[in-house]
């Protein structure tokens, strides 16, 4: 039987600039040691929000400081919940081209969505309340240490 | 904060340290700075020391994507060497693993300009 | 003349750890980072930051993780402004002791406070829209360079 | 993470060195336990050396005030030394920097044993 944890979830509201998403990977870290989750696992995880966060301040608020990015790490029942938010004009996520296809592979960009698939368990885009993107991205955290992590090696 | 990228000289191959973060404003640009400066000082033979690179993302490794592709087309010829495990995971996933020609040290990387 | 910055603050809503006053540490430095504040004036900041935030778990939230603090780190016009808010019962600031009194000077505690309006030009307590105590505590950053931060040297 | 308290002795005197910060659940109660620990060992002569302190806050001198008080109370002597700029203005603005006794360096703290 797994315990059951319901946390509150930690909310961070980031002004669109790079160098803020090491404030949203320092909020991951408190929660996942928190939760006892490995160095392995928090730094996959680490990757995808990384990821999130820079496409939110990217592509989403595209880099205006006056636009926020929302942060939010929770979750219950083994589960860790990241959402993501910005103030963007919102994409459709199933036009994104596939980076393993041959003719992709040697493009400068279009990685960042598959590595939060890869290193998460599921990842949805859905259009935020005030407009824009709300990606929500789950990892469970009860299979982790069996996985060490990535799903990458 | 400490340099991310120092350039040394092994005969006429030039290697390029990385360190710390290659991420998005955080060292991506300072890498493909680092990389065409060897190429306009006319380097034909380029390393990329990974030893100390913490962090990569999907910036950082588009950047490496795009200057294996400015190497390529100056008639140079660029190779990754010492790759942590975590990096080494970063570029297989996306099958770049395989684009790269990538050696365990030094002395590999440099034996195989031959 | 000053020149007007405004700036959107940047807001996080921890759950009632110590552990994580760290996370409000790192979001006044990456502000103050931003808009050019020394790492001396930082420092003070630093300790308001902390005492306030240490208060608003402690004697406001009571240690009840469930429990959230705010903190927004903001202003603008050369003003720096901070605020921490809980979900505590309130409390009247007017009754407080003295620290300095020599019948207090050996007293375990009672010194917070005290700390945040040495380092911090202006400290307020209101009644925050949730109930609770919402402080709101501002440095003028025009005249820090000359001070060198703290008063207290 | 390191330690926060070290103890050594010189001569009949446990001297405390404290490290990194003293602050509310991270340090604060660690150097009570490193000065009741030397109390209970019936040390009479303690200095607290505050070299390594980077940060402290209102619970850590607290605690600081509440040791002096129990060591005084046991007829132990709890003297500082070493105090970086930043700690001493700490305890000076709430002016208990003329409570404890405080030296410069350990020759000075330990002489003043006599
Ligand atoms: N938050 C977002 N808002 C708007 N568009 C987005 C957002 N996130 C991703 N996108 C779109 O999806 C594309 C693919 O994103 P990604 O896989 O992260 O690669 P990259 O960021 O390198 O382009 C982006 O180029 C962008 O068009
Ligand atoms: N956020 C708060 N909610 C409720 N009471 C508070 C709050 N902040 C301060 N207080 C009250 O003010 C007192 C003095 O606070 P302070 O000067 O920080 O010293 P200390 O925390 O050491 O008691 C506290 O003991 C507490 O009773």
């Amino acid at each position: 039987m797994i315990e059951t944890v319901v946390s509150t979830p930690m909310v961070l509201w980031l002004s669109s600039r790079y160098a803020n998403i090491e404030l949203a990977e320092a909020l991951l870290a408190r929660v996942c040691r928190e939760r006892g989750v490995t160095d392995e696992a928090l730094h996959w995880i680490g990757m995808a929000l990384r990821e999130a966060v820079a496409n939110a301040i990217k592509h989403g608020n595209r880099q205006d400081p006056d636009k926020r990015v929302l942060v939010t790490i929770g979750g219950d029942n083994g589960t860790l919940t990241i959402e993501v938010g910005d103030e963007g004009a919102g994409f459709s996520p199933e036009e994104i081209a596939d980076p393993l296809a041959a003719e992709n592979q040697m493009k400068t960009s279009g990685r960042g969505i598959f590595y939060m698939r890869t290193f998460m368990d599921e990842v949805a885009f859905t259009r935020g309340e005030t407009g824009g993107t709300l990606l929500t991205m789950r990892k469970r955290l009860d299979t982790i240490s069996k996985r060490k992590g990535a799903e990458a090696s | 904060m400490s340099k991310t990228v120092t350039t040394r000289d092994s005969g006429d191959i030039k290697i390029i340290e990385l360190h710390g973060k290659i991420t998005i404003g955080a060292g991506d640009l300072q890498m493909r700075e680092g990389i065409h400066a060897a190429l306009a000082g006319g380097a034909k033979k380029i390393i990329i020391d990974m030893k100390d690179v913490t962090t990569i993302d999907s910036s950082g490794v588009g950047e490496l994507v795009g200057c294996y592709t400015t190497a390529t087309h100056r008639g140079a010829k660029l190779k990754l060497m010492a790759l942590p495990p975590k990096i080494s995971d970063v570029l297989t996933v996306t099958q770049l693993i395989t684009v790269f020609d990538v050696y365990t040290d030094e002395k590999d990387a440099v034996a195989s300009f031959g």
